[in-house]
């Protein structure tokens, strides 16, 4: 039952996402989308994909849309809809997938290749070999720690991008004619019944903001403690340095969100969070390069220590720190260097 | 049913990544292309996650004592993770460029974009 | 045959490639850099007659550079027909030196650094041409000639001169790339090298349908020889200065064209192999329709140098033919008019040029009675057009010979009616230059009186009349080596 | 340290970008000097790897200590110690040049993040090229794509951005392709280790499954290729990049591209898979590389920005080498190996050049070039070599490779080839003869209107750019001669691993 | 047959549509916020559910907190959105 419905409210999320005119509705079901694709993944009991997703999907990239939508504007202009060559292209991969899933294996079958050659050898041996006995953390860790060290590099890339794009933009076009003033043909979409005013009036901020704030203020030191354990947990079950970094970025956003972005920065600077993106991802190289010294090939922690388990049980939770503190500084670069544009155009 | 079961994640997977290729390249709005982008790479997430589970499996984190357990394949799981890393980091470096272009052109739909372009080259 | 490992071709080609680094370096100071001219020249020219004993001596000097790939080397040796080209540009380069010297400084041209540095430099590539050991490393020369000669044709950067230069290029590149290139592709791809061999290396290779089409690409790609139709590049170079005209027009660039028809017929097909196949027969009937027609425009041209580039389209289409005949006679006659009609055509451009300076006259029909005020350049004239028709004592007269000693050797009389046609149009064009050059009044505007035009200009075309008169006297060196190719090939 | 050295190779760049924004907060100039010295290290550390795999053979070297299949392990080969070389070779020149002619395009500020960003676009080309694991490849073209789209954003016009967007949309769905083909590759055969792949995949050849993933490989990666007629997105991108980034990107980012092709067409999946798969590949192949070739050049014809006109110009460049590559045959394969080569290295000189001009002039317009040849005379000797180059001139290397291309295509019995490659050529010389006779044989313009009144300005003065450009433009230029003169050394590399690829 | 979790799944995922309903038709913004709001609930409630039938409740929990702390994040944002239209204040 589950398994039907879950994917079935899944493709009518992803349509309706494709159909609804104002973008911040769109947003909004895209968020949802990200949510019932969580259930699937925690339904085919891909835990650690369930709480990334939780963090990434639902959290960090819908603040994101938000942010860019309060930048740009938030209707899709009304066209005709249809596009010939998408749809033949789509049609045409669509065919192709098709042929292709003929004879595809069926799925949950235990006998497939997947489940028979590469992957029994680290159930049997994740816990004997490193020590962990989540063993997507092991793989991800040490079996295939080189491909997280790339992942991590591609966070950190984000961030350099966004440094190199933002920071400091000079160029803009200042007398620039909004093409909002001559184009017509805006669709009325019903959703909109919200017009966002640009300025709050500033005295009855206090009032307003009380229960947020108060709550938030409660909730921030748990937040923070969950996303340390989260990192530190990915040992024994899901989580691990990506998803703890995230919710400790996280914490920094719903702070800025709350008390205001100002306030935030106060709290985690912009040079400090710029070091920590580096610092971050050296901390995991620097084990690999650690490794080297100690007669291992790179990533190989279970040279580090006399004791090959022990040793590596310390090599993955530092980097698993490592992979935290980069993510979690990204995810604060993320907010703040899109936020701020204006700040500094 | 079973057997239409057996496959079902494939339709499903079929189905998104046709309705989000098709928004990539059909919509105008630059934040909806990007939208519909996420929801094309979700459909070759799902494709990955569904190949992990395996009949009365469960999820790949040891439960020490106990024999003959069936895990689900953590590999496709660990790989996914990477790619949602990847995601999110495309959707960043590209809703920037968003941002910038609308401060550029005053707009976010690409045909706009494009008739602005002619008139200034 | 006896090889000997030198590097002494590739000397050759070096020194005046270091001239030209030389010329580039002393723009400011022309007369340090004419030096380096001169001195490149002569240098040269002694590292080619150096090399003429062991040349006579029946032995072959050979020089491998480098592999570019795998059957593609850039590699060098000297034989009696490379010999022949590089003697004879080599030697006609020092003259010309001279001359251009004189000439361009006598109009005070612009920009003459860089045409001394193209001009040392295209000498190099002949040289290189002259040497090589394949096709590969033919070609590449033959390029190379086309690029930089192509400044020297645009040297006066005139709207006309670009257009000139332009269609220069897109004849000689686009026919090199189009065809050539090709044709030594199929020639690589079927018998499998690319050096030159004195039987040839494609005979048994490939069927002949492939190697009448391989024959017909390299005629098609080798425009420098001026065959028809791809000859247009010739008259439209001739917005050239005078000197390039002289020395690549009528030597160099042409000559390094029929020699690459020579070297590619008697070296890449073989004697045996055309004759099998016949397409000695239509190249010759394809090379007389090429004379007959150049002949008749030559005919139509008013401006001197025009007369001249049909004139020499016709006389390249003689090598052709001669070689296309495939008799030892026909052989050794397109040999020695390689420098026979190089000596001849020099003299006749050089008087052109001369006449230009002197007069700043191009056309035929301003040319009344201009034999009175330069009887040295218009007896020069009169001798190098006298060896144009091969009336003896000059140099002419023996390459027709053996021309004519070819045909009937060849069994191939049409070929015969076909000289005699070509020479009483070559009377028909030249006669009437010194007849009213002589013969007829100066314009009444012009005074009389002798009015030469500087000695650097006149010396060195007095030397090659004389010269084409030598080479009826004593043409035993250049016999020698046309035979020594002819016992090669057959 | 010497056995780590496949290691280094990637982590040194990698984590030297990391550091490099801190150094750069100290003065930018650290921050050129560590890509510099990185970048020479990793072409140091290429150069010896090379001499390891001619003296004793393949490395393979295993991540994390874990074994093949079940770690990631680095497998160096001929053919990918030969696009390494290319890569960081090209890197390093772009790293040198770049020093001052970024200025044109960012502040001193920003500089740091750039040559952070620069290299980690480098870093992923160079993880991709030595990787033997086919989901590490994906992990490495990621980082290479943001980085790069982030570098083309920042060229000066505002078209940069919408140009970098498309790009990111497009290399976004080239990517997520290229992983649904692994998702498949893996789903059939279980492992992600290329070599593993290729000992467990024979056995699907024929399946349809294994058909679709090999499509969405190859598609994936044509699209991040360009491959007419998936090559939209590239003109605008190459057109309003940084001219640093244009010359790199262009030399080494579409190199690695048709590199993972390559291995994937002939390492994951065998020769004899194109006898056995259910649809014949090789034709449709060789259609779109002949397409792509005409086009580009014709395209390339009607331009008017010389940037653009390079761009479509690797439209048909790039079609040469699958070109090759569809022509399946050692010849060939040698043919795509060396124009690889042959056109990192002239692209990347032309685009040098032109950033060089840029940087004098500011502007990118063939009429722009008119007269530069007295300004500017040895940039302008380097563009004219590498257009012969590009023409495919004998002594260039441009040649080495249409020669072989040429040699194949007979080979095979398709002497049709021959004709298209020869007219290609002379699009190719005509499109670029515009330029070199404008350069060398027009005056400047301007000059020719009111040249004569002012006298003392008629005299053109040498104007070259400085010498971080120049030595370069140069270097690679005469790259293009060198290796025209003495071709065997890189074609005996190719040849080597053609053969193992077509075994 | 159907054990509890199951049937408590059912029910859930019934009402999803209804939720699912108003997401996609709206009208209004403030309609969308509170079904997303809403529909984070459920999920919640969906992965502990799921965990039990599982048999690993204890894996599942970690995840069902993310959610929690997560869509209270995604719900600032849009509120924050819709009060002032801008993030950096």
């Amino acid at each position: 039952m589950i398994d039907v419905a879950i994917p079935l409210f899944l493709v009518v999320c992803g349509i309706a996402v494709l159909l609804v005119k104002d973008l911040m509705s769109s947003i909004m079901i895209f968020s949802v989308y990200s949510l019932l694709i969580a259930i699937e993944w925690v339904r085919l009991n891909a835990i650690d994909v369930a709480i990334t997703e939780a963090a990434v999907g639902a959290g960090i990239s819908t603040v994101l849309f938000m942010i860019i939508l309060s930048r740009t504007k938030s209707v899709e202009e009304c066209k005709k809809s249809i596009s010939i060559p998408a749809l033949l292209v789509a049609v045409g991969v669509a065919g192709v997938l098709l042929y292709g899933s003929v004879d595809l294996p069926n799925l949950r079958d235990p006998n497939i290749a997947p489940s028979t050659h590469v992957s029994p050898y680290y159930l049997e041996n994740a816990y004997k070999q490193t020590g962990q006995e989540n063993a997507v953390a092991a793989i991800l860790a040490s079996y295939r720690g080189y491909d997280t060290l790339g992942e991590t590099t591609v966070v950190a890339t984000a961030a350099f991008c966004l440094i190199l794009l933002l920071r400091g933009r000079r160029h803009t076009n200042k007398d620039l004619k909004k093409y909002e003033d001559t184009s017509i043909n805006k669709c009325t979409v019903k959703g909109v019944g919200i017009k966002p005013t640009k300025t709050s009036p500033p005295g009855s901020e206090q009032d307003k903001d009380i229960i947020k704030k108060t709550v938030t203020k409660f909730l921030m030191p748990f937040i923070q403690l969950f996303g340390l354990y989260v990192i530190v947990h990915g040992e024994l079950g899901p989580g691990g340095g990506f998803q703890g970094g995230v919710v400790l970025g996280v914490s920094i956003i719903v702070y800025s969100l709350v008390f205001g972005f100002k306030e935030a920065q106060q709290r985690m600077s912009v040079k400090a969070k710029d070091l920590l993106v580096s610092s971050g991802v050296l901390i995991y190289g620097g084990i690999g390069v650690l490794a080297l010294f100690f007669g291992g090939n790179y990533l190989q922690y279970n040279v580090l220590l006399p004791d090959p388990k022990f040793a590596s049980i310390i090599g993955i939770l530092g980097i698993e720190i490592g992979v935290g503190i980069t993510v979690a500084a990204v995810m604060i670069t993320l907010f703040y260097e899109t936020v701020r544009i204006d700040a500094n155009g | 049913m079973v057997e239409l079961l057996a496959k079902y994640n494939y339709w499903i997977v079929i189905i998104l990544l046709t309705t989000g290729l098709y928004g990539v390249m059909a919509r105008q709005n630059l934040i909806k292309k990007i939208i519909a982008l996420n929801v094309f790479q979700t459909a070759v997430l799902l494709f990955y996650v569904s190949m992990s589970k395996i009949e009365g499996g469960t999820a790949p984190v040891l439960i020490k004592g106990a024999k003959q357990i069936i895990y689900d394949n953590p590999l496709p799981q660990v790989l996914m993770l990477t790619a949602i890393v990847v995601g999110i980091s495309t959707t960043a470096v590209a809703l920037t460029f968003v941002t910038l272009i609308y401060r550029e052109y005053g707009t976010i739909e690409e045909d706009q974009i494009l008739e602005l372009n002619k008139h200034n080259d | 045959m006896e090889i000997i490992e030198s590097a002494r071709p590739v000397y050759a080609i070096l020194v005046s490639l270091l001239a030209v680094v030389f010329i580039g370096i002393s723009g400011k100071y022309p007369n340090l850099r004419e030096m380096w001219t001169m001195l490149a020249a002569v240098l040269k020219f002694g590292l080619v007659v150096s090399m003429l004993p062991i040349i006579l001596a029946g032995k072959v000097i050979e020089y491998h550079v480098t592999t570019v790939l795998p059957g593609l080397d850039i590699a060098f040796r000297v034989d009696s027909l490379g010999m022949t080209l590089a003697l004879t540009a080599s030697f006609l380069w020092i003259i010309t030196s001279v001359y251009a010297i004189g000439y361009m400084r006598s109009l005070d041209e612009h920009a003459q650094t860089r045409f001394f540095m193209c001009f040392a430099l295209a000498l190099s590539a002949v040289m290189g041409a002259a040497f090589s050991a394949n096709v590969f490393t033919l070609f590449v020369f033959y390029e190379i000639i086309t690029v930089t000669t192509f400044g020297l044709v645009a040297h006066e950067e005139t709207s006309e001169a670009i257009k000139g230069a332009r269609r220069y290029l897109t004849y000689l590149m686009g026919t090199s790339i189009f065809f050539f290139l090709p044709a030594m592709f199929l020639t690589y791809n079927y018998a499998g090298t690319l050096d030159f061999a004195s039987q040839g290396i494609l005979a048994g290779k490939a069927s002949y349908t492939i190697i009448s089409i391989i024959f017909v690409l390299y005629i098609a790609g080798i425009a420098k020889a001026g065959m028809m139709p791809f000859h247009a590049w010739l008259p439209s170079a001739m917005v050239a200065p005078t000197p390039v005209s002289a020395l690549l027009h009528a030597v160099a660039v042409v000559k390094v064209g029929v020699f690459t028809v020579v070297r590619i017929l008697l070296f890449v097909f073989g004697i045996d192999l055309l004759s099998e196949i016949g397409l000695g027969t239509y190249l010759a009937y394809f090379a007389s329709f090429t004379i007959i027609t150049a002949s008749i425009l030559a005919l139509k041209q008013d401006n001197l140098k025009l007369r001249l580039a049909y004139s020499t389209v016709s006389q390249l289409s003689y090598i052709v033919l001669a070689v296309a005949l495939l008799t030892p006679s026909g052989i050794t006659s397109s040999i020695i008019h390689i420098t026979i009609h190089a000596f001849g055509k020099i003299t006749l451009f050089f008087v052109a040029g001369a006449i230009f300076v002197a007069t700043g006259k191009k056309y035929i029909s301003q040319m009344d009675g201009i034999g009175r005020r330069m009887p040295f350049t218009m007896a020069a004239f009169t001798v190098g057009a006298f060896s144009m028709i091969a009336i003896p004592p000059f140099g002419g007269f023996v390459s027709k010979w053996y021309l004519i000693l070819g045909t009937v050797e060849a069994h191939m009389l049409p070929i015969m009616v076909v000289l005699v046609a070509s020479t009483l149009l070559n009377a028909a064009y030249f006669l009437p230059i010194i007849y009213s050059a002589f013969f007829k009044e100066l314009p009444t505007d012009e005074v009389e009186g002798l009015r030469e035009a500087p000695p650097m200009v006149v010396v060195p075309l007095v030397i090659t009349a004389l010269g084409t008169l030598t080479l009826f006297f004593w043409p035993s060196l250049l016999l020698d080596l046309a035979r020594m190719v002819v016992s090669l090939v057959m | 340290m010497i056995k780590h050295l496949p290691a280094l190779l990637i982590v040194i760049p990698l984590l030297a970008a990391i550091i490099t924004p801190i150094i750069g907060r100290i003065h930018w100039v650290l921050s050129w000097y560590t890509v510099t010295i990185t970048t020479f290290i990793s072409f140091v550390i290429s150069l010896s790897l090379l001499q390891t795999v001619l003296l004793q053979g393949d490395i393979s070297y295993w991540m994390g200590g874990w074994q093949p299949p079940w770690g990631i392990e680095y497998a160096i080969d001929n053919l990918n110690v030969y696009v390494m070389i290319i890569v960081s070779f090209m890197a390093l020149a772009g790293a040198i040049y770049s020093k001052n002619n970024i200025n044109v395009e960012i502040d001193e500020a920003r500089k740091p993040f750039f040559y952070s960003v620069y290299l980690l676009f480098v870093t992923g080309l160079m993880g991709m090229v030595v990787t033997g694991d086919i989901f590490n490849i994906y992990v490495f073209l990621e980082i290479t794509s943001l980085s790069g789209y982030a570098l083309i954003a920042i060229g000066k016009k505002r078209q940069a951005l919408v140009g970098a967007y498309n790009y990111l949309i497009m290399g976004t769905i080239g990517a997520t392709f290229f992983l649904l083909g692994i998702g498949y590759l893996y789903l059939m055969t279980g492992t992600l280790n290329i070599a593993d792949l290729a000992a467990r995949l024979p056995e699907f050849y024929q399946t349809k499954a294994i058909f679709t993933a090999f499509t969405f490989l190859v598609v994936g990666l044509c699209i991040k290729l360009a491959l007419f007629p998936m090559h939209f997105w590239m003109p605008n991108v190459y057109t309003h990049a940084p001219s640093a980034v244009s010359a790199v990107m262009a030399a080494t980012g579409a190199k690695v591209a048709a590199y993972a092709i390559i291995r994937v067409m002939f390492t994951v999946f065998e020769p004899e898979f194109y006898t056995l798969a259910p649809f014949n590949i090789q034709p449709i192949l060789l259609i779109l590389a002949v397409a792509a070739i005409l086009a580009g050049s014709i395209m390339a014809l009607a331009q008017t920005d010389i940037k653009k006109m390079l761009a479509y110009s690797s439209v048909g460049q790039i079609g040469y080498i699958v070109l090759g590559i569809s022509l399946m045959s050692v010849n060939g394969m040698i043919g795509s190996l060396i124009h690889l080569l042959n056109h990192a290295m002239m692209k990347g000189a032309l685009f040098f050049v032109v950033g060089a001009v840029v940087y004098r002039t500011g502007l990118t317009s063939i009429e722009n070039f008119r007269g530069l040849g007295k300004k500017m005379p040895l940039s302008m000797a380097a563009f004219t070599i590498a257009a012969l180059s590009m023409t495919g001139v004998p002594l260039t290397v441009g040649f080495v490779s249409k020669w072989y291309l040429a040699v194949a295509s007979i080979e095979i019995g398709m002497w049709w080839l021959v004709p298209v490659i020869l007219l290609s050529s002379l699009l190719t010389a005509i499109y670029f003869w515009r330029i070199i006779d404008a350069v060398w044989f027009k005056p400047a313009l301007g000059e020719e209107s009111h040249g004569h009144e002012h006298d003392d300005h008629q005299k053109p003065k040498s104007n070259d750019a400085p010498a971080s450009m120049l030595i370069p433009t140069l270097t690679v230029a005469m790259l293009c001669l060198v290796f025209g003169v003495f071709a065997y050394a890189p074609v005996s590399l190719a040849e080597k691993a053609a053969v193992i690829l077509l075994k | 047959m159907f054990n509890m979790f199951e049937v408590a799944t059912f029910t859930i995922i019934l009402s999803a549509v209804l939720i699912l309903y108003r997401l996609v038709v709206g009208p209004f913004v403030f309609n969308r916020i509170l079904a997303v709001n809403f529909f984070g609930t459920k999920t919640v409630v969906i992965m502990l559910l799921v965990g039990f039938m599982y048999g690993r409740p204890d894996m599942f929990i970690d995840i069902a907190f993310v959610y929690v702390l997560i869509n209270f994040t995604a719900v600032l944002a849009f509120l924050k959105y819709v009060e002032s239209g801008r993030f950096d204040n």
